[in-house]
């Protein structure tokens, strides 16, 4: 219907304060919903009253995302925020011991928490005292002036993958390092063998898988010219490796060891192979030739996405899926 | 209205980002601890793309960063988790 | 039993030397053109067509249709056009009339639910009817499905009444008709608990 | 034969770490001779940077050819290639005694062989990415790599205590990240602008937001460099992971938040350094001083000591900020970043050597340590000398570098610090002499089938003792010659 | 035409939220909210999705809503019969009059 | 129309707001789990009404992640911090 979003017409306070009254309460009440949701994720005296209240907190924080213009996070944080997040949180407090779950904090308040109480709100006060002056500049103009040479047409991507590419290879360097940190203490850690699931939850995974793979394509496919991109796409295929997992499929035997391990390390080195070898080829760190520049890209994006849907997985999964005899079956 | 522009997104970063840091040194249970970090990572996002949106085109590097920054977040939230569960089997 | 996760490919090309397996694999020809066709379908409805989603498309509807995650076949799934036909209009009016009375129960100041559990007997064959019917009952009025075992279905019934058994059997014949199935003789009506 | 180009040697430095360890992960397997053959690549590239630099001087390199303000630069700077040199130093001394250490162990120890390399060469990965980094985010990514990575080191043993410093530290490190990232947050709000020069041209010492960036970056720096009272975390990580992790964390991680403080400070902030802000510095460092050596006295354990050491070392090195508030910074740079080479290189002698005792010992009491007898002889004599640079007697670097910095206090006057930096290096020599005193003249018979001490156990620790004292020497004429260190260091 | 009915839709799927919400509270136990949940919700999202698939004259895009309608609905029974499940495995006896 | 959709939207924040009492009140940790699969269903009408609203499709694309994982949080709950008893009947599941 209507083909280009307009930038003034609905557009939420860019500029002159234009906001219709009703976005002005739909924000405050998004907000102060988050402000709240946030206070019980920390402090709700039901560890899992405090896990789901967190849960939450990050579906909300999507739809700011959304009010702030930034689908693009809105797309990382609801395939991040919504799946895997609360996957791992809600898994970690299953793998608690049942009376740590619970952990009721003492009612009283204690007298050490009001000096920390004013500090903070002093904090706060200071920060949005400052934040309100600040003039944001920023490099939007700088960003759309290189846009031509990017080898893409999404901005973000562009951001991502060319101009701050470099940025972009050591955040898959910590997300495998996160891998290798979580390998390195020890041995798979589901604790008992879980039941098989009620049959609907099979054929749930067994409708839904194709769609995650397929979802997964399309955003990266999205983030050559759209919000998407390699993270979501990630998560996303990580959601559906998930799925599968809970509904009962192990990691197959011959995907252990070292394929796996191939496999997580794929988009770290695709990353560095292609900066490497374009110091070798143009004499310049990451320096993409114009006319190569997309599917270099796609590439890399190719690569980073699956890697991290494994990734992402080995997250969930918490240890290394070696012990098949003890493990699962 | 005569609200500047994202005052409201300002006012909750400036809040999620006091509740996280105060969580993070009050309570015990390290599981709360990690929320609390994430409340407060959220807090400081929230402002960074709120920062990048008042220009006059909009700005991709926050919403980049930004991205980067959740990435990074989820990685180490997933390996303090594995420190928690392995902690608590070893709790004596 | 093995269930592996994904990277489990259709084609299986070392059964393709013998026999039985070209004859399984013809066989299984329908099922994945068919499997290929609906996701394509949904390949064009997430990208809009167009050149450049195709050059993604195709491998992408390929990848998804040769990954299975590894949860065993769970059993074909032969829909009739007709039976949809049928069946899509009962869905629709027990999907609204479900909404309508939940609301009404919900907002009507004095009346309560009364609930009860039920059993009932399920005459559909095993197989992916069941679980399909399984995740129906949640969507029509006053039934919700607890447990899944081999007689049958545990249904929590929002307010006791006789039309609950009533609206089954009728689901259940228009799910046989969807899925081509012939119903069990009948085995009585479901009992209360 | 010429040398590669200061880009080809950079891109090595911060590529082959992280190649070398995703290759070494992914293949499983770790093949020794390739680990150290990377190690050793590493360390000739490093010594290469160094020798291109001490020709050329600072250079700047276009990440993707982007400029300025929309991409990222690396930039060489003379502190940061001696930062690189001594991180190749330890580097190379903490594998080869990794590999030493982890050998032959059964168990879970075979695990800690397997996973201990990759690890490494992440943390090695992410140092020398942070060396060359002159962009706000960049620096935040490449803190989170090395923090992660120093994590997982500190959590090797898997063993209730370790598990426990390294989620302790885990938490102190986000915090820290969390609060870096609010500076940053706060000075792209106010500039549009994450490069160090184009903030160093625009910076305006006066405005509250910018300061208040300024604050939230030294913070969260303070917090990862584990000054004083945000130190709480650092003596139970580098006291409970095992040696060669102390060795590496000590030495190298904390330096590497310390070095970031000195180059914010020095470089784009280097227009807020007034009075207050350096004062204030300075006392945080006076505190961390004493508090960190009155309780490395009152330890008993060695490699606690060694680890409040740390902390008391690091306060010292708080002391640059107050001395640059005034008069010519050079000197105070050029003595900081020498403190910083000093204490890698002799607090990673100490930890290695330290680990050789307790296992040549069977017990990690000071009172229970072996005597200077057999091979231990070797470990105790890396103690000493280690000690020796860490007290600062000449002709070692430690001296060099409390000389740049007494010399300075001297001639500002600044009677006051003058009299910390005394008392701190008075504190130095009890604790250490304390460690002497009790091992040598009144020692422990040791386990009677006394453990085998290979080389790998040995040497590390003794060369890097070595030269730490004998570089002294050599920094003075590298100092004193004078243009060499400070031919510029951008936005000073 | 069709806006008027895209509104009228989508007012009555906000009220099938709105019911869908005020059963979840009043409702007694966990049973009978899933039965609010999982009728009224659904129907309410498709109604929503029905309503804006009228306002919008693209194809792919009024496919694409079906398309998250179905999702729902297949996520939405699914996952009631599984909360009511582990809820009468872990011994959470309906609510009786 | 904008100002219908964002009115929509809001009417639906405040459904949110409202259900989040459950969420507090519990009393079982299903009552929380069900309430956490409201809010799910009730963000895709929200971010599809901000779509009708702004008119970026992007929003299409992020309701639908959240479509296709709005079973992922419910599943986790009941495999893995609520698994069933293993005492409890397994009256031969019909797989």
């Amino acid at each position: 219907m209507r083909a280009p979003p307009s930038p003034t017409a609905s557009d939420p306070g860019n500029g002159d304060g234009l906001m219709h009254p009703v976005e002005i309460t739909f924000d405050a009440l998004l907000l102060f919903s988050m402000v709240v949701l946030a206070w019980q994720g920390v402090h709700a005296r039901n560890m899992f009253r405090a896990v789901v209240s967190f849960i939450m907190f990050g579906l909300l924080t999507a739809v700011a995302w959304v009010r702030l213009e930034a689908p693009d996070i809105a797309l990382a944080e609801a395939s991040l925020g919504a799946g895997l997040t609360g996957a791992l949180l809600l898994a970690t407090l299953g793998r608690l011991a049942p009376e740590r779950r619970g952990a009721r904090r003492p009612k009283v308040v204690k007298l050490s928490t009001l000096p920390w109480l004013t500090m903070g709100l002093a904090g706060t006060t200071v920060l949005l005292a400052v934040t309100l002056t600040l003039p944001a500049p920023g490099l939007g103009e700088a960003v759309l002036a290189a846009m031509p040479a990017a080898g893409v047409d999404s901005p973000v991507t562009a951001v991502l993958l060319n101009f701050r590419a470099w940025d972009t290879l050591l955040e898959i360097g910590v997300m495998l390092l996160a891998v290798i940190a979580l390998w390195s203490l020890g041995q798979d850690v589901l604790a008992s063998k879980p039941r098989l699931p009620a049959p609907a939850l099979p054929a749930l995974v067994r409708l839904l898988f194709p769609l995650f793979v397929l979802s997964t394509f399309y955003l990266l496919w999205r983030g050559g010219h759209g919000p998407g991109g390699a993270f979501p796409a990630g998560a996303l295929l990580a959601a559906g490796l998930v799925l599968a997992l809970l509904a009962g499929a192990q990691v197959p035997e011959r995907m252990r060891g070292a394929p796996l391990r191939w496999a997580l390390g794929a988009g770290l080195f695709a990353f560095l192979v292609v900066a490497v070898g374009l110091m070798w080829a143009v004499g310049t760190f990451f320096a993409y030739p114009p006319q190569h520049a997309s599917i270099l890209i796609a590439i890399i994006e190719i690569a980073a996405g699956l890697s991290i849907g494994v990734m992402l997985t080995a997250l969930f999964l918490g240890g290394e899926p070696t012990d098949i005899k003890g493990g699962g079956k | 209205m005569s609200l500047p522009p994202g005052t409201l997104f300002l006012l909750a970063s400036a809040l999620l980002f006091a509740i996280g840091a105060h969580g993070l040194v009050t309570c015990r249970h390290l599981l709360r601890k990690v929320l609390a970090l994430n409340v407060a990572t959220t807090g400081v996002f929230l402002l960074l793309v709120t920062l990048g949106r008042s220009g006059t085109a909009v700005d991709p590097v926050p919403h980049a960063m930004v991205l980067t920054g959740i990435v990074v977040a989820l990685s180490t939230t997933a390996v303090a988790l594995g420190l928690i569960v392995r902690l608590e089997r070893r709790r004596p | 039993m093995r269930q592996f996760i994904a990277f489990e490919p259709c084609i299986d090309m070392t059964r393709l030397a013998d026999n039985t397996g070209i004859r399984r694999f013809i066989a299984g020809l329908p099922a994945l053109g068919a499997r290929v066709a609906v996701l394509a379908a949904i390949w064009w409805v997430l990208t809009g067509g167009g050149a450049s989603a195709w050059v993604w498309g195709v491998p992408a509807v390929m990848v998804a249709a040769s990954l299975r995650p590894g949860l065993g076949s769970g059993g074909v799934w032969r829909l009739s056009l007709m039976g949809l036909l049928r069946f899509l209009p009962v869905f629709v009016w027990y999907n609204l009339r479900g909404a309508m009375e939940v609301a009404v129960l919900a907002m009507h100041p004095r009346r309560r639910p009364d609930p009860v559990l039920i059993g009932y007997p399920l005459r559909l064959p095993p197989g992916p009817a069941r679980v399909f019917m399984a995740n129906l009952i949640n969507l029509v009025p006053g039934t919700l499905s607890t447990r899944l075992t081999v007689r049958g279905i545990e249904i929590h019934v929002l307010t006791a009444s006789a039309s609950v058994t009533r609206i089954l059997t009728i689901l259940e014949r228009r799910v046989a008709d969807l899925f081509a199935l012939q119903l069990a003789p009948s085995a009585g009506l479901g009992s209360q608990r | 034969m010429s040398l590669p180009s200061t880009a080809m040697l950079v891109v090595i430095l911060v590529t082959l770490p992280l190649a070398a360890a995703t290759l070494l992960f992914a293949s499983g397997r770790q093949p020794r001779t390739l680990t150290l053959a990377a190690a050793l690549l590493l360390t000739f590239a490093a010594l290469a940077l160094g020798f291109n630099v001490h020709l050329e001087g600072v250079s700047v390199h276009r990440i993707g050819g982007w400029a300025a303000p929309l991409g990222i630069h690396w930039q060489v700077t003379p502190s940061g290639t001696v930062m690189l040199l001594v991180t190749a130093l330890v580097g190379l001394a903490g594998a080869v005694y990794g590999a030493g250490y982890f050998l032959h162990r059964p168990g879970p120890e075979g695990r800690m062989a397997r996973v201990f390399m990759p690890l490494w060469l992440f943390a090695w990965g992410g140092l020398n990415a942070l060396f060359v980094a002159a962009d706000l985010f960049n620096l935040y990514v490449a803190l989170e790599v090395m923090t992660l990575a120093s994590v997982a080191l500190v959590a090797l043993s898997a063993r209730r205590m370790a598990l426990q410093a390294a989620m302790r530290y885990l938490l102190a490190g986000l915090f820290g990240s969390m609060i870096y990232l609010l500076g940053v947050a706060l000075l792209y709000g106010q500039y549009g602008v994450l490069d160090f020069d184009a903030l160093a041209a625009m910076l305006d010492v006066e405005d509250a937001g910018s300061r208040a960036g300024a604050v939230a970056l030294t913070v969260g720096l303070l917090a990862k460099a584990a000054i004083f009272p945000l130190h709480f975390w650092l003596p139970g990580a580098h006291g409970r992971a095992e040696p060669p992790v102390s060795a590496l964390l000590s030495g190298l991680v904390v330096a590497a938040a310390f070095y970031l403080l000195l180059r914010l400070w020095f470089g784009p902030l280097a227009g807020m350094l007034t009075f207050g802000a350096g004062t204030l510095l300075g006392v945080l460092g006076a505190g961390a001083l004493l508090w960190g050596g009155v309780l490395a006295l009152l330890q008993r354990r060695l490699k606690m000591l060694v680890a409040y050491s740390t902390v008391s070392q690091f306060g010292f090195a708080m002391l640059v900020f107050p001395l640059a508030i005034s008069g010519n910074r050079e000197p105070v740079l050029a003595g900081g970043t020498l403190l910083l080479a000093n204490h890698a290189l002799a607090k990673a002698a100490l930890f290695l050597a330290a680990g050789t005792l307790v296992r040549a010992s069977g017990s990690e009491r000071i009172g229970q340590l072996v005597g200077f007898s057999g091979r231990a002889r070797w470990a105790w004599l890396a103690v000493i000398l280690a000690s020796a640079a860490l007290i600062g007697l000449p002709p070692t670097l430690g001296f060099s570098a409390k000389w740049l910095l007494l010399q300075t206090a001297v001639s500002q006057g600044a009677w006051w610090w003058l009299g910390i930096m005394l008392a701190g290096t008075l504190l130095t020599f009890a604790y250490l002499g304390r460690l002497l005193e009790l091992a040598l003249l009144d020692p422990a018979p040791g386990p009677s089938p006394p453990p085998v001490l290979t080389p790998a156990l040995l040497v590390p620790a003794l060369l890097l003792a070595l030269l730490a004292c004998a570089s002294g020497v050599w920094a003075f004429d590298f100092e004193l010659d004078g243009e060499t260190f400070v031919r510029l260091e951008p936005g000073s | 035409m069709s806006m008027l009915a895209g509104i009228v839709l989508i007012v009555l799927g906000l009220l099938f939220f709105l019911s869908g919400t005020v059963g979840l509270l009043r409702f007694p136990d966990v049973f009978t909210r899933l039965h609010a949940l999982s009728k009224a919700d659904t129907l309410a999202l498709g109604l929503v999705c029905a309503g804006l698939a009228l306002h919008e004259d693209d194809g792919a895009l009024q496919l694409k809503l079906l398309l998250i309608w179905l999702l729902v609905i297949v996520s939405g029974a699914t996952c009631a019969s599984l909360i009511a499940r582990a809820a009468l495995a872990h011994g959470i006896r309906p609510w009786q009059r | 129309m904008t100002v219908f959709y964002l009115a929509g939207a809001l009417f639906l924040l405040a459904n949110v707001v409202v259900a989040l009492a459950r969420v507090l009140r519990g009393p079982t940790a299903a009552d929380r789990m069900l309430s956490g699969e409201l809010m799910g269903t009730t963000a895709v009408a929200v971010l599809l009404l901000l779509y009708g609203a702004t008119g970026i499709e992007a929003l299409l694309d992020v309701a639908l992640v959240f479509a296709i994982l709005a079973a992922m949080a419910v599943v986790t709950f009941v495999r893995r911090t609520w698994p069933e008893d293993p005492a409890a009947d397994d009256e031969g599941e019909s797989r």
